[in-house]
């Protein structure tokens, strides 16, 4: 028997193949497609205290390999989440994890409180998000702002903290050790790229927003990389994301040191993705002859 | 919903930059007119979106369904040139689609350039009296005007340059025949300034079709809001999940 | 007639479509497939004071929509191509940039001086290359550092200078505020986007570099973005590329606020990109209207 | 050199996982034993760089040549899927090609696995006696080797697990027949490790064609560089413009 089972900051995953935050919902939709049991875990929408409406559309755009997008954070806020969709959600046999937005560090520390008493499994800090104006990215930047908050936060978590770190810095280690220093137990990587794309004719900017953000394919090789720069720079583990549309894509994560992985863009490309992720996975541990995936984990060899 | 790999039947141009793909699959789950279809273009690995189109007829014997649909970018290009025996993927049945009226009630489709394709599903399906009034720019645009015409009470063709039917913007050859329609709900599915030009029928319900840029196209990613009035105010709905089929007076045309 | 002519500090090129450095060697190669009479300009092969070897092979990966070479700026000297390939290159009919490399800040200089006295016609000091050890992006992260080189080379110029910027940094308006400040007449971006691949069944990555630099239709959106930022952010021209393989890729990128554009790993992809490239643009013009190309650059409604 | 559309005239399993296609175009330039072409893959737009194969026949009556491809990995296995009449996008000819050698001099071809196909474009146009020494790992991948034959005056085949011919590495299997070869000269092309052991024979001038990951495929971008020793020392020289064919003692082997 092949071993599947990762474990992340004492959590244990029966794969390490997890929705990422934004790309799921809250389950439901996709749960008329398969069993959500089949899953690692899901990383929930991004709540905020309050219900937010988000960005004006259009919201997508398709870039080559990629997608931009500018939600902006459209959710109906954590107290309700707690209460309409959590409890269906509960049924299936995953781990969740919320992720937790703010304008202030105020309203982090309020979401990450009212989710430290709700039936989840972790918590994932969205530092990174680039469609929002205040909060979101703001909090992601700067090595000192990323401890600064992180530590602030901290406090108010009674699940394991993970800190998802943005990809639009000029050194990616230095926010994941600022992160593990202020007391998470665990990063995330990438958030999206922040990007831009252009209508041509209209001459007009496709997205309302202007900017969005990138993820899908076509940020895959940046996003390993900043995973490979982080292994060698924390000992916190690592979710790594970005790209991710097949079974070897989670192998290459793991190779560089990622001990999870989740699955954004993909979701979004093909709704059985994760399924068929996992089971590819699956079949690539056998085909290379690994009957514990863990052995994976930064196992490059470089 | 299912997410299920269908056989092109066929892929026939039918008017100037529109075809028409006949898509069969094993076991098609049950459709309701005005819901629509979310397909993947095949091959083309950089294209990461998949295209969203109304299902404008289904055949349950046959598990097959048609789509109609209007070159515009490199999707649809690469649609075009799709062969027979060729298979794609595609998730459906999506969307809240056209609501039932009663059966009494008179049905008028308005529908503008592609946009009748998917009111054509409710032609076919509709147990009401339907009419219906279709617009093209010009006569080559024209497409399923025999289809519209053989499934309806009646209908309409305008043209904007008089080269087929009559001549004019459809909602003001729709307001000319309104007597013979007599409706008692529009049903609407066009370009966004056609839509926007029906406030003159608001008396009566009407009910459009609206499209947005998609993501998942089925309630997930939250990519393809449109403000919506509701009681409580004006909140971003889903156009996949909670339309794409709206009450006109819900929505914001500005 | 369509105006296809663009002024860059005070240079002008016959349309604004210029060969990226390192995907056009020193155009021979091209040559026997077409004029490059037909190219608004060529950005010169990276150079160096002495001949370098670059990095070990594999020197290049192919990911979604995108690229990562390691190239390492494998080249003969400045004084070997200005003796041996020059006079050829000299005889087109297209402007010449010589892209400018080193390992200190003396090396920059020599090559300034070596390649202003030779007859090209603009200089870009390359501070942004990811694939060398020292020099390359050292200089080309941190804002101080960027003012601190362009100020140092500056004084060497001979020729109107381009300051090449890294997408590797957190806000790339400080970098180019920096080189403006420096003394820049005019700046180019973007350069590779750092990134990594691996193969997962050797377990080892696909570079033997380990990391390379991304490139092609992938980074369109950041690049797109990238030039929008500096074109609210400084009054120098601005030449913009990344991912350009179309006559309207190069419309979005004038649209967003650059006055030229390079096309890099499209002539890798398509040995007759930038001829199509150009007459794709002249089509575009015509759809839209538009007689005068300049009159694109920063008109993107927004 | 020229960039140029291809029709596939066929496209065929030749043995297991590799094929065959023979690609025509209206004007083909001239094409010397051992160049290649450099293919883009159609329609996957994700799939930015073109894939390096040998031209292994070539017939210019016709304007069309032939490439042997083994399905590897995502580019590969699109090609296997394409139906004649597709068109593909070519730049060729690559390269330096084998050198020409007098025309009394005794060739021997030495290749393993598809590398066997190259040489076959020696053995189509030396002028030269011609021997051959091809190994397989086992039959169900042998290809060509009645071409090679009927092509060569003598052809050896070899399989590691002794399926086909003699049992055996292609390197030990020719050094057996090194009696009735004669050869004056040795071209070799095959994996790494196959060139390696042609050592044992380096008392003879041998040229060997090598494989690097590649990018522009004609000399320009500098990516596919392979360390060359000269008369100044060692170089990165450019595999795709300076070779693929080099010297073997020039090479390292490491
Ligand atoms: C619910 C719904 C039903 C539709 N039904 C039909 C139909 O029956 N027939 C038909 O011809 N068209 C229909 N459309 C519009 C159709 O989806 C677009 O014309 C098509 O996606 C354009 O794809 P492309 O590859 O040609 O364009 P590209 O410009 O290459 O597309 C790029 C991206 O933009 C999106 N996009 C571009 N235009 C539109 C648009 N008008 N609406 C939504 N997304 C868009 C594409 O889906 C893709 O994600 C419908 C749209 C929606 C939302
Ligand atoms: C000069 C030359 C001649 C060749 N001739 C032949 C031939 O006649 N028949 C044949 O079957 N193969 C030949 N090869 C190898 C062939 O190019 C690769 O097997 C093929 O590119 C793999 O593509 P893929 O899409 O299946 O693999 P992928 O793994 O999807 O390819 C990804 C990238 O890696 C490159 N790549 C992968 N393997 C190789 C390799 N071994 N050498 C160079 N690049 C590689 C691809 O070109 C592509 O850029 C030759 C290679 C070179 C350099
Ligand atoms: C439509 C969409 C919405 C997203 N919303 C969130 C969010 O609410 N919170 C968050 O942390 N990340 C959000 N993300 C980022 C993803 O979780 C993920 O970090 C990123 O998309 C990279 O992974 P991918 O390439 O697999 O998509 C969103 C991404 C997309 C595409
Ligand atoms: C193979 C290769 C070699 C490159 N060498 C150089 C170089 O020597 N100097 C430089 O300034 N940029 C170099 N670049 C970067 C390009 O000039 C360009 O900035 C980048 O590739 C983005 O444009 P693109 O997406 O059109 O390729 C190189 C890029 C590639 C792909
Ligand atoms: S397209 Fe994803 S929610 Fe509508
Ligand atoms: S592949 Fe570009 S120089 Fe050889």
């Amino acid at each position: 028997m092949i071993n599947m089972k990762v474990s992340v900051a004492g959590v244990e995953f029966k794969n390490p193949v997890i929705a990422a935050s934004g790309t799921f919902g809250f389950g439901k939709e996709f749960a008329s497609l398969y069993d959500l049991s089949v899953l690692g875990g899901i990383s929930l929408k991004g709540l905020t205290v309050e219900r937010r409406e988000g960005n004006a559309p259009p919201r997508i755009a398709e870039t080559p390999s990629g997608m931009l997008n500018s939600v902006g954070l459209q959710n109906p806020g954590a107290e309700y989440f707690v209460r309409h969709d959590l409890p269906e959600l509960r049924k299936y046999d995953t781990k969740l994890i919320a992720n937790i937005n703010g304008n202030t560090a105020e309203d982090y520390c309020r979401v990450a409180e009212i989710m430290s008493a709700a039936d989840v499994d972790m918590l994932e800090l969205n530092i990174s998000c680039p469609n929002v104006k205040c909060g979101g990215m703001a909090f992601g930047v700067k090595p000192e702002s990323v401890l600064a908050i992180t530590k602030t936060v901290k406090p108010y978590c009674r699940k394991p903290l993970i800190v998802k770190l943005s990809p639009n810095v000029a050194d990616i280690t230095e926010n994941a050790r600022a992160a593990e220093e202020g007391g998470a137990d665990a990063i995330a990587l990438i958030n999206t790229v922040s990007g831009m794309a252009v209508d041509a004719y209209s001459m007009r900017p496709v997205l309302a927003n202007v900017k969005g953000g990138l993820s899908g394919p076509a940020v895959k090789p940046i996003a390993l990389r900043m995973v490979y720069d982080c292994h060698n720079a924390v000992r916190i583990p690592i979710i790594g994301m970005g790209g991710i549309t097949s079974g070897t894509d989670v192998a290459e994560f793991m190779l560089c040191g990622a001990s999870a992985v989740q699955v954004g863009a993909a979701n979004i490309m093909n709704p059985m993705a994760m399924p068929e992720i996992i089971s590819r996975l699956a079949n690539y541990l056998t085909e290379t002859g690994i009957d514990d995936i863990n052995s994976l984990v930064g196992a490059l060899k470089v | 919903m299912t997410d299920a790999l269908f056989e092109i039947l066929s892929n026939v141009r039918v008017a100037d930059g529109i075809y028409e793909m006949t898509l069969k699959t094993d076991k098609l789950p049950p459709i309701k007119a005005g819901q629509f279809a979310n397909v993947r273009v095949p091959d083309r690995g950089e294209l990461t979106l998949r295209r969203p189109f109304g299902i404008y007829s289904v055949d349950k014997s046959q598990n097959s369904i048609k789509i109609g649909y209007a070159v515009k970018g490199e999707g649809t290009k690469a649609m075009a040139s799709l062969e027979s025996g060729r298979r794609v993927q595609v998730l459906l049945p999506l969307g809240n689609g056209f609501p039932s009226v009663p059966k009494n009630k008179r049905i008028l489709l308005v529908g503008g350039g592609v946009g009748v394709l998917p009111l054509l599903s409710v032609a076919e399906t509709a147990e009401n009296p339907v009419c219906a009034c279709v617009g093209f720019r010009s006569a080559k645009f024209a497409c399923k005007t025999d289809e519209m015409a053989a499934l309806a009470q009646k209908c309409v063709v305008a043209t904007d340059d008089g080269t087929l039917g009559e001549k004019g913007y459809v909602a003001d050859v729709a307001e000319k025949h309104m007597d013979e329609f007599r409706p008692d709900v529009i049903f609407a599915c066009g370009p966004e300034i056609m839509m926007k030009s029906l406030k003159r029928f608001s008396s009566l319900p009407i009910y459009v079709s609206l499209e947005q840029r998609m993501g998942c196209g089925m309630g997930a990613c939250l990519v393809c809001s449109r403000k919506i009035k509701s009681k409580d105010g004006e909140h971003y709905l889903r156009v996949c999940a909670d339309g794409p089929v709206f009450a006109f007076d819900e929505v914001y045309y500005d």
